[in-house]
C-alpha cells in the first residue's frame, strides 16, 4: 500500500461519510454543511487525479456558490422544517434497497470490466493540462460549441430562476 | 359565328347547365326573373337544335356535328359528342319539352330559383345521354339526369312524394349498377369507351376466345343483361314498371312531363344505341322474352290504367302501355335486324318514342292544369266539366285521342308501324298486344267520361271552387304539342325520313 | 283544275270548317253553320264534278283517277298515300255528298236555329224549350241547342272522315277516315253528355267498334307485311292476289287472303254493326235525335260495307271467308229484323232495320253478289237517311206538342204516343211513307225494291239457305215498317201531344223532299235487263258502271221468277199484314209481339255485360292492378326494403353490436379503463416514487440487456 | 498508485448515496442535495477516466466543466422552484406536492 493509496482511502472514506451524513442528517443546515465537506473531499480526489483545474472549480463553484445557494434556500424555507417529523419518507427502506442494488450493479460492472486494472500513465513532460483545457473550450475545432451552449444554458437558468422565484406581489 | 357553328352540340348540351350556374348568382326572391330567365335559357338550346335539325344531312352515314375533347385520359375516355338521326330526334324532343315544362311550372311559387336550376341541370343531363358517344360520359349524364329529378319529386311533389322519390331513385340506381359494371367491363377489355371504336372491337371478337376466364358468349350474355335491366327499368318494361306510377303521380306537373316525355326515352334510347348494335346475337336470342315482356307491358299497362281512379295515375300507367309498343318494336328489330320488317318496326318504335313524348307530356300537363284548380285527382270527384271549361275539354279530348292512337294524329302512325313491323316476326305477341290497344281506348274513354262528361259536379260550378278556364299561358304550353301531334299525324314524312335513314344506316 | 286535284280537295273543306269553328267562330252560331254548310257544299260540288267527269270516262274501272304522294318512310321505300276514284268511289262519293249536305242543312232546323235561348238549358243536355210572350200570352217554344256551333264542328269533322275514307286509294288512309268517324260518332253520341245513357252509349259505341278496328288494324298489318303494299291498285293485281290465295295462313285452314279478309271483315262487323258487335248501334240513338243517329246509321255504317266491297277481290279468294260473311250477314238480317218488331222507340226501330239491311248487303257480298250489294248500299243510304230525317222530323213535331202541353215526362219518341200525324205533318208523312216503302221493297216504284230484288235474285242463284233467310227478313222488314208507319201517322192521335204536333221548318223538310226523290228514282239505274216489261227500257247502267271496277266483269244472273215473286209477296204481304195488325192497336199492351226476349234484344247486352265487361273490369282492377302490380310486384319490391333492413338489422344486432361495439369498441375501452383504474394508483403524483419505478425499470432493462443481449 | 477501480467504486458509492438521498428524503432541498452528490460522483468518474486514459485528450475534463455548468443551472432553477412552491403551498415536502396525482 503506497502513500497515494492511503491518502486516497482516507479522503474517500471522509467524503463518503460526509455524503452519508448529507442524506441522513435531520437538520438541513447540517446537511448542507456536510455537503460542503463532501464536495471538499471530491475536490481532493480531483487533485489526486491531477485535475487541478477541476479541483479549483469544484471549490469555487460548488462550495462557493452552490452550497451557499443551498444554505440560503434552507434558511428561506426553514419555517416549519425545523427538526420535527421524520426526514425520510415511508419508502426510504425501498429507496435504500434500490440504491444498494444500483451500487451492487455498478460494482459488478466495474468488476467485470477488463480496463479496470489500468494504471495511470505518466504525464508528458511539457503537457499543460489547464492550458489544453482552456484551448479545447474555446477552440473552434474542439468544444467551443458545447461550451457556448452551456453558457446559454446558464443564462437561461438564471433568467428562469429569477422568473420562477420572483415574488409578484 | 364560327364558334357556334363548330360547337353546336356542346353549346346545346352545356348552355342550360351554365345558365343554371349563372342563376345561382342572381339575387334571391325575384321569382319572375327566375322564371323568365329559365325559359329563355331553355329556349336557346331549342333554337339551336332546330337549327341543327335543318343542317342535318340525313343521308350522310355516321355521326354528325362531332366534337371530341380530352376528358379522362388515363381511362381512355373522351368527351365525344355527336348525333345521328336517332339521337337528333330525341335531342329535339328534349329541347322542345324543357321550355314547355318550364313554362308549365310558372305557377310554382316555392323555391323557384332552385326549381328552375334543377330543371336546367336536368336538361343537360338528358341531352348528354342522347349526345354522348363515349360510354363513360354516357353513364355520367345518365346519373346526372337522375338527381335533379329526385329533388324535383322530393321537394315539389305531392303527398306521397318521399316514398315515390325514394322508390324512383333506388330503382333506377339499382339498374345503373349493372350498367356501370358492364361499361367498366367494356372499358377494361378494350381500353376505350368510345362507342364507335367499341362497336368495331366488340362485334369482331371471336366467339370461341376467352375473356377474363369466361367464354366470349358468356361475357356478352352477362353484359347484355346488365345493360338490358338498366334500360328496362328506365323504359320501364313490365315487371320493372311499378316505380313509374308512383313517381309520375307524385312529381310536380312539369316533372311528370319531363319524366314521361324524356326520361323514359333514355331507356329505350339505350336499347337502340347500345344493346342492338353491341349485342345483335343476344338480342336475337332474347327477342322472344323481350317481346313477351313488351306484350305484358302493353296489356297489363292498359288494364292497370283502366283500373285507376286517380287521373294522374291513369295517365302514368298509360305510359307503361305506350312504351310497351316501343319495346315491341325493339324486340322485333332485335329478332331480325336489317330486314325491311325490322326497319319498319324500328321506325315505329322511334317515332313512338317521340310521339309518346308529345302526348304523355301533354296529358300530364292537362292533368296538372285540372289538379291545380280542383286540388283533387280523383276521377270520381270530377264530372261534367266540359260545360265549365270547353276549351280545356277540347284540348283534353285532342290530346287523349293522340294518346289513344287515333288515326290522323301522331300516335297512330307509330303504333301502326310497330304493329306492321312486328306482325310477321312476332305474330302471336302482336295479336295479344292488340288486346292492350283495345283497352287503351277503354281507359282513355273512361277518363274522358269521368272528367268531362258525366253529371256536373256542382261543386266546381259556383262559389270558391268555381273552375276557371285554361289560361293563355297553359294554352301556349299545349299549342306546340298539339300542332306537332297533328302535323306528324297528317304528314309524318318530315321526321320519319330522318329516323328511317338513321335506322337504315345503323342496322 | 284537274280531276285529281279536286279529289284531293274534296275532304278538306269540312276539316277546315271543323278547325275554323272550334278555334274561332264557336261563339257565333250563324257563322258556324254557314261555314259548315259552305264546306259541305264545296265538298258536294267537288264530288259532283268528279262524279260527272267519272261518268265521262270510258271504262273507268281500268283507268281510274289516281294520284299519290310519299307519306311514310319504310326502309328503302316509301309508303305512299293517295286518292283513287273508280266507279265504286264515284258512286259512293255521289251519295255521301248528297246525304252529308242534306244532314248539314237539316241540322240547322233540327237544332232550332233562330229560336230563343232556353230558360234552363245546360250545355250537355237537350234543350228544354224557352218561354216567350206573344200577343200577351206566354207559351213555350223550342229553344236553340246550347252547343249549336260545336255540333257543326263535329259533323264537319265527321264529313272529313267519310270523304277521306271514300277517296282513299289505300287501306291505311281508309282506316284513318274510319277512325276519325269513330271519334266523331263517339263525340256525337255523347253530345248530350249530361245524360248518363248518352255517355254510356258513346263509350259503348267507341269500344265496340274498336274491337273491330283492332282486328282490322291487324288485318292491315298482315296484308301490308305479306304484299308490301296497302294500295288497292297494287294489291288487286293478279299475281299478288294469286300469292295471297295460295299461301296458307296456318290458322284453321284459311288461306292468307282468307285470314286477312276475315280480319278486315271483323272491322266491318264492328263498324257496320253486324252480329255479334251490333249492340252499339241501337244505343247510338242517344245522340241528338236524329241527326247524329242518322250519321251513324245511314252514312258511317255504310263505310263498313264500302270497305268490304272495296276488298271484295281479296275476300272472294277464300270460300271459307265468304261463307262466314254470308252467314253473318244473313243471320244479322234476320236477327235484327225480329228485334225491330218489338221496339216502340221510333228511332230504335230504324236502328235495327239498319242493322238488318246492312246484313242484307253483307250477305249479298258473302254470296258474291257484289253489284247488288253496291246497289243496295246506295239505295239504302238514301232511303234510310230519308227515314231517319223523317223520324227526326216526327220527333221534332212531337216535341212541339210536348212544349205545348208542358208534360215533359211524355216520350216524344215512343210510337204509342203518336198516331194520326199524317194530317199534322203532311210533308213528313209522305216522305216517310216513300222511305218506308223503299225500305220494304214496295214493287217497281221504289229504289229499295230493285236493289233488294237483285240481292234475292243473286241469293237464289247462288245460295238457297241465304235466300230463304233473307226472304223471311225482307218480310219482317215490310211488316215492322208498316207497323211503324201505322202507329205513327195513321189512325187517331193517341195523346194530347200528338194532337198538337206541328210540321217542321223548311230547313228540315227540303232535305226530306230531295232525299225522297232519290229514294224513288235511284232504283231505275239498275233495272235488270231481263226484267219483264221494264227490262231494257232503261239500260242497266249500274251494272255496267260498277262492274268495271273489278278485273273480270261479273255476269248478271239469269232472270228467274221465283225471287221476283218472292220479293213481291214478302213486300206486299208484309206491308199489308202490318197495316192490318196495327190498324187498331193503341197501346203496347195490345201489341202481341211485345215479347220479352225481343223487347230485350235477346239479352245480348246483358250477356256481354256479364261475360265480358264486368270480368274485364274486375280483372283490370283486382287482378292486374291490385294483385299483380300492387300486391305481387310492389310486394316483392317492398320486400327489398324490409329485406335490406333485415340484413342491416342482422348485421347490426349480431355483428356490429356484439362484436364491433361491445367486443372491439367497448372492449378496448373497458380494458383501457380497467387497467387505468388499476394502474392509476401508481400515479401518486410523488416524484420519488416515479423515480423509483423508473429506476427499477432501468435496472431491469439494464440487467436484461447485459445478461441476455450483450452477453451473446 | 491508486488503481482505477478504486475511483470507480468510490464514485459508485457516492452515486448510490446520492441516489438514496434522492429517493428517500422528504425535503425538496435535501433531494437536490442528493442530486449534487450524484453529479459529483459523475465528475469523479470523468476525471478518473481522463487520468487513466490518454491524458492529452482533454475531453473528460471538458465534460466535467460542462457538468459543473449544468449543475449550477440545475441548482439555481431547482431552488427557485422550491422557493416558489414554498411560497404558494407553504411546504417543501415532496410527498405533499402531488398535484399530478390521479
Amino acid at each position: 500500500m503506497t502513500v497515494d493509496q492511503i491518502i486516497f482511502l482516507v479522503i474517500a472514506a471522509g467524503t463518503l461519510i460526509a455524503a452519508f451524513r448529507v442524506v441522513t442528517t435531520g437538520n438541513l443546515i447540517h446537511a448542507a454543511f456536510w455537503l460542503i465537506a463532501a464536495l471538499f473531499g471530491v475536490a481532493a480526489i480531483f487533485a489526486i487525479l491531477h485535475a487541478s483545474f477541476l479541483a479549483v472549480v469544484q471549490v469555487v463553484v460548488y462550495i462557493g456558490a452552490i452550497s451557499m445557494l443551498f444554505i440560503f434556500a434552507v434558511m428561506l424555507t426553514r419555517k416549519d422544517m425545523r427538526d420535527q417529523g421524520p426526514q425520510l419518507n415511508r419508502n426510504w427502506g425501498f429507496g435504500a434497497f434500490l440504491a444498494a442494488l444500483a451500487f451492487a450493479g455498478l460494482v459488478f460492472l466495474v468488476h467485470g470490466w477488463s480496463g479496470v486494472a489500468k494504471t495511470a500513465s505518466a504525464f508528458p513532460s511539457d503537457f499543460d493540462a489547464v492550458g489544453a483545457l482552456g484551448n479545447a473550450l474555446v477552440s473552434p475545432d474542439a468544444y467551443v460549441l458545447p461550451f457556448e451552449v452551456a453558457s446559454v444554458l446558464l443564462v437561461a437558468a438564471l433568467i428562469g430562476a429569477v422568473y420562477v422565484a420572483y415574488n409578484r406581489k | 359565328m364560327d364558334f357556334i357553328s363548330t360547337h353546336f352540340l356542346s353549346l346545346i348540351l352545356f348552355f342550360p347547365a351554365l345558365a343554371a350556374v349563372f342563376m345561382l348568382f342572381l339575387p334571391g326572391g325575384e321569382n319572375k326573373l327566375f322564371r323568365w330567365f329559365a325559359l329563355g335559357a331553355s329556349l336557346i338550346p331549342f333554337l339551336l337544335s332546330v337549327s341543327i335539325w335543318f343542317q342535318f344531312k340525313s343521308s350522310a352515314p355516321g355521326f354528325q356535328f362531332q366534337e371530341q375533347y380530352e376528358w379522362y385520359e388515363a381511362l381512355g375516355s373522351t368527351l365525344h359528342l355527336g348525333v345521328d338521326g336517332l339521337s337528333l330526334t330525341m335531342v329535339l324532343l328534349t329541347t322542345l319539352l324543357t321550355p314547355l315544362a318550364i313554362l308549365a311550372s310558372f305557377n310554382i311559387t316555392e323555391k323557384v330559383k332552385a326549381y328552375m336550376m334543377l330543371f336546367l341541370f336536368l336538361e343537360t343531363g338528358m341531352l348528354g345521354v342522347f349526345m354522348s358517344l363515349d360510354l363513360l360520359v354516357f353513364f355520367v349524364f345518365w346519373e346526372v339526369g337522375l338527381i335533379p329529378m329526385y329533388f324535383l319529386i322530393n321537394q315539389w311533389g305531392s303527398a306521397n312524394r318521399n316514398y315515390a322519390s325514394m322508390k324512383f331513385l333506388i330503382y333506377t340506381m339499382g339498374g345503373s349498377l349493372g350498367l356501370l359494371l358492364a361499361i367498366q367491363l367494356l372499358g377494361v377489355l378494350f381500353g376505350t369507351y368510345d362507342l364507335v371504336a367499341l362497336t368495331q372491337h366488340w362485334t369482331s371478337l371471336q366467339p370461341d376466345s376467352t375473356l377474363l376466364g369466361m367464354s366470349v358468349s358468356q361475357v356478352k350474355a352477362i353484359a347484355f343483361w346488365a345493360f338490358a335491366i338498366a334500360f328496362a327499368i328506365k323504359v320501364p318494361i313490365w315487371p320493372f314498371h311499378t316505380w313509374l306510377p308512383d313517381a309520375h303521380t307524385e312529381a310536380p306537373t312539369a316533372g311528370s312531363m319531363i319524366l314521361a316525355g324524356v326520361l323514359l326515352k333514355l331507356g329505350a334510347y339505350g336499347f337502340l344505341r347500345l344493346i342492338l348494335p353491341l349485342y345483335p346475337v343476344e338480342a336475337r336470342y332474347f327477342a322472344g322474352a323481350l317481346a313477351l315482356l313488351a306484350t305484358a307491358a302493353i296489356v297489363f299497362g292498359a288494364l292497370s290504367s283502366f283500373a285507376q281512379t286517380d287521373f294522374k295515375r291513369l295517365v302514368a300507367y298509360s305510359s307503361v302501355n305506350h312504351m310497351g309498343f316501343v319495346v315491341l318494336g325493339i324486340a322485333a328489330a332485335g329478332l331480325a335486324s336489317g330486314t325491311p320488317d325490322a326497319t319498319i318496326a324500328l321506325n315505329g318504335a322511334i317515332l313512338q318514342m317521340f310521339n309518346h313524348g308529345l302526348s304523355a307530356a301533354g296529358m300530364f300537363f292537362l292533368v296538372g292544369v285540372i289538379y291545380e284548380r280542383t286540388h283533387t285527382r280523383n276521377l270520381e270527384e270530377y264530372g261534367g266539366l266540359f260545360t265549365l271549361v270547353p276549351v280545356y275539354g277540347g284540348i283534353l279530348i285532342f290530346t287523349s285521342m293522340s294518346s289513344l292512337g287515333l288515326p290522323g294524329l301522331n300516335g297512330f302512325i307509330s303504333e301502326f308501324l310497330v304493329v306492321r313491323g312486328s306482325w310477321p316476326l312476332l305474330t302471336a305477341y302482336t295479336v295479344v298486344s292488340m288486346l292492350g290497344l283495345f283497352f287503351t281506348g277503354a281507359y282513355i274513354l273512361k277518363a274522358l267520361k269521368k272528367v268531362l262528361h258525366g253529371p256536373l259536379n256542382e261543386r266546381w260550378a259556383h262559389g270558391e271552387h268555381k273552375l276557371t278556364e285554361i289560361n293563355a299561358r297553359e294554352i301556349l304550353v299545349m299549342a306546340p304539342l298539339m300542332l306537332l301531334m297533328l302535323w306528324i299525324g297528317v304528314y309524318p314524312a318530315w321526321i320519319l325520313d330522318v329516323i328511317n335513314k338513321a335506322v337504315m344506316m345503323l342496322f | 283544275m284537274s280531276t285529281e286535284t279536286i279529289i284531293w280537295l274534296i275532304p278538306l273543306p269540312p276539316a277546315l270548317a271543323f278547325f275554323l269553328i272550334v278555334l274561332f267562330t264557336n261563339r257565333n252560331k250563324a257563322l258556324s253553320h254557314t261555314i259548315a254548310i259552305g264546306a259541305a257544299l264545296l265538298s258536294w260540288l267537288g264530288s259532283m264534278i268528279v262524279f260527272a267527269r267519272a261518268l265521262g270516262v270510258e271504262r273507268l274501272g281500268e283507268r281510274p283517277f289516281t294520284s299519290s304522294i310519299n307519306w311514310l318512310a319504310t326502309g328503302d321505300t316509301w309508303f305512299k298515300i293517295g286518292v283513287l276514284v273508280d266507279p265504286l268511289t264515284a258512286l259512293t262519293l255521289f251519295f255521301v255528298a248528297w246525304t252529308v249536305l242534306m244532314i248539314f242543312i237539316y241540322s240547322v232546323g233540327y237544332h232550332n236555329f233562330g229560336q230563343p235561348e232556353g230558360d234552363h238549358d245546360h250545355k250537355g243536355l237537350p234543350p228544354h224549350g224557352a218561354t216567350v210572350e206573344e200577343h200577351g200570352s206566354k207559351h213555350v217554344v223550342p229553344s236553340v241547342e246550347p252547343m249549336y256551333s260545336r255540333f257543326f264542328a263535329f259533323i264537319g269533322l265527321f264529313a272529313f272522315g267519310m270523304f277521306t275514307l271514300v277517296v282513299s286509294d289505300n287501306l291505311l288512309t281508309l282506316f284513318v277516315g274510319w277512325e276519325i268517324m269513330g271519334l266523331c260518332s263517339y263525340l256525337l253520341i255523347g253530345f248530350w253528355y249530361g245524360k248518363k245513357s248518352a255517355r254510356d252509349a258513346a263509350v259503348k259505341a267507341f269500344m265496340t267498334t274498336r274491337i273491330g278496328d283492332v282486328f282490322m288494324l291487324l288485318g292491315i298489318a298482315y296484308l301490308y307485311s305479306v304484299t308490301g303494299a296497302l294500295s288497292f291498285r297494287e294489291i288487286f293485281t293478279e299475281t299478288t292476289l294469286h300469292t295471297l290465295q295460295i299461301i296458307p295462313s296456318g290458322v284453321l285452314g284459311f288461306s292468307t287472303a282468307g285470314l286477312i279478309g276475315l280480319l278486315l271483315f271483323i272491322g266491318t262487323v264492328g263498324k257496320s254493326a253486324q252480329f255479334p258487335l251490333h249492340v252499339w248501334l241501337p244505343d247510338a240513338m242517344e245522340g241528338p235525335t236524329p241527326v247524329s243517329a242518322m250519321i251513324h246509321a245511314a252514312t258511317m255504317v255504310s263505310a263498313g260495307v264500302y270497305t268490304v266491297i272495296r276488298m271484295f277481290p281479296l275476300l272472294s279468294l277464300d270460300t271459307q271467308t265468304m261463307s262466314v260473311i254470308a252467314f253473318i250477314g244473313a243471320f244479322t238480317a234476320l236477327f235484327a229484323a225480329t228485334i225491330a218488331l218489338a221496339q216502340n222507340d221510333i228511332k230504335r226501330v230504324l236502328a235495327y232495320s239498319t242493322i238488318s239491311q246492312l246484313g242484307f248487303m253483307i250477305a249479298a257480298l258473302g254470296i258474291g253478289a257484289y253489284i247488288a250489294a253496291v246497289f243496295h248500299l246506295i239505295t239504302h243510304a238514301f232511303f234510310k237517311a230519308l227515314l231517319f230525317l223523317g223520324s227526326g222530323s216526327v220527333i221534332h213535331g212531337m216535341e212541339h206538342g210536348v212544349f205545348h202541353t208542358g208534360k215533359h215526362e211524355v216520350d216524344p219518341q215512343d210510337m204509342f204516343n203518336m198516331g194520326g200525324l199524317k194530317n199534322k205533318m203532311p210533308i213528313t208523312f209522305w216522305t216517310f211513307l216513300i222511305g218506308g216503302f223503299a225500305l220494304s221493297g214496295f214493287p217497281i216504284v221504289t229504289a229499295g225494291f230493285w236493289s233488294k230484288d237483285e240481292i234475292l235474285a243473286d241469293a237464289f242463284a247462288h245460295n238457297l239457305p241465304v235466300f230463304l233467310t233473307l226472304a223471311v227478313a225482307a218480310f219482317l222488314t215490310a211488316f215492322y215498317t208498316m207497323r211503324q208507319i201505322t202507329l205513327t201517322f195513321l189512325g187517331e192521335p193517341r195523346t194530347e201531344e200528338a194532337r198538337h204536333a206541328h210540321e217542321t221548318p223548311w230547313t228540315m223538310t227540303i232535305p226530306l223532299i230531295i232525299l225522297s226523290v232519290f229514294a224513288i228514282g235511284f232504283g231505275w239505274i239498275g233495272i235488270p235487263e231481263h226484267f219483264p216489261l221494264l227490262g231494257g227500257l232503261v239500260p242497266n247502267w249500274l251494272h255496267e258502271f260498277v262492274g268495271g271496277t273489278l278485273a273480270e266483269h261479273p255476269e248478271a244472273v239469269e232472270f228467274s221468277w221465283t225471287p221476283l215473286l218472292t220479293s213481291l209477296v214478302v213486300a206486299l204481304g208484309g206491308l199489308g199484314l202490318g197495316y192490318l195488325f196495327y190498324r187498331n192497336v193503341n197501346s203496347p199492351a195490345e201489341d202481341k209481339l211485345q215479347l220479352g226476349f225481343l223487347k230485350n234484344k235477346y239479352y245480348v247486352d246483358e250477356i256481354y255485360n256479364a261475360v265480358f265487361v264486368k270480368p274485364a273490369i274486375w280483372f283490370a282492377d283486382k287482378v292486374v292492378y291490385q294483385i299483380m302490380d300492387k300486391g305481387f310486384i310492389d310486394g316483392i319490391l317492398h320486400l327489398f326494403g324490409p329485406g335490406t333492413q333485415g340484413i342491416g338489422d342482422g348485421i347490426r344486432n349480431y355483428f356490429d353490436l356484439p362484436f364491433i361495439n361491445r367486443f372491439l369498441g367497448d372492449g378496448s375501452a373497458n380494458v383501457t379503463y380497467f387497467s387505468g383504474e388499476k394502474l392509476r394508483v401508481i400515479q401518486t403524483g410523488r416524484i420519488q416514487q416515479y423515480l423509483m419505478l423508473a429506476l427499477i425499470l432501468f435496472l431491469a432493462i439494464g440487467a436484461i440487456l447485459y445478461f441476455f443481449v450483450f452477453s451473446v | 498508485m491508486v488503481p482505477l477501480s478504486w475511483y470507480l467504486i468510490f464514485s459508485a458509492a457516492l452515486f448510490s448515496i446520492g441516489l438514496f438521498g434522492v429517493l428517500s428524503r422528504r425535503n425538496l432541498i435535501a433531494i437536490l442535495l442528493g442530486i449534487e452528490l450524484m453529479l459529483n460522483s459523475v465528475n469523479v468518474n470523468l476525471a478518473a477516466f481522463w487520468r487513466y486514459g490518454d491524458v492529452t485528450n482533454i475531453t473528460g475534463q471538458v465534460f466535467a466543466v460542462i457538468v459543473f455548468a449544468v449543475a449550477a443551472a440545475e441548482v439555481s432553477v431547482g431552488l427557485a422552484l422550491v422557493i416558489s412552491v414554498y411560497r404558494k403551498r407553504n411546504t417543501v415536502i415532496a410527498d405533499e406536492i402531488d398535484m399530478l396525482k390521479f
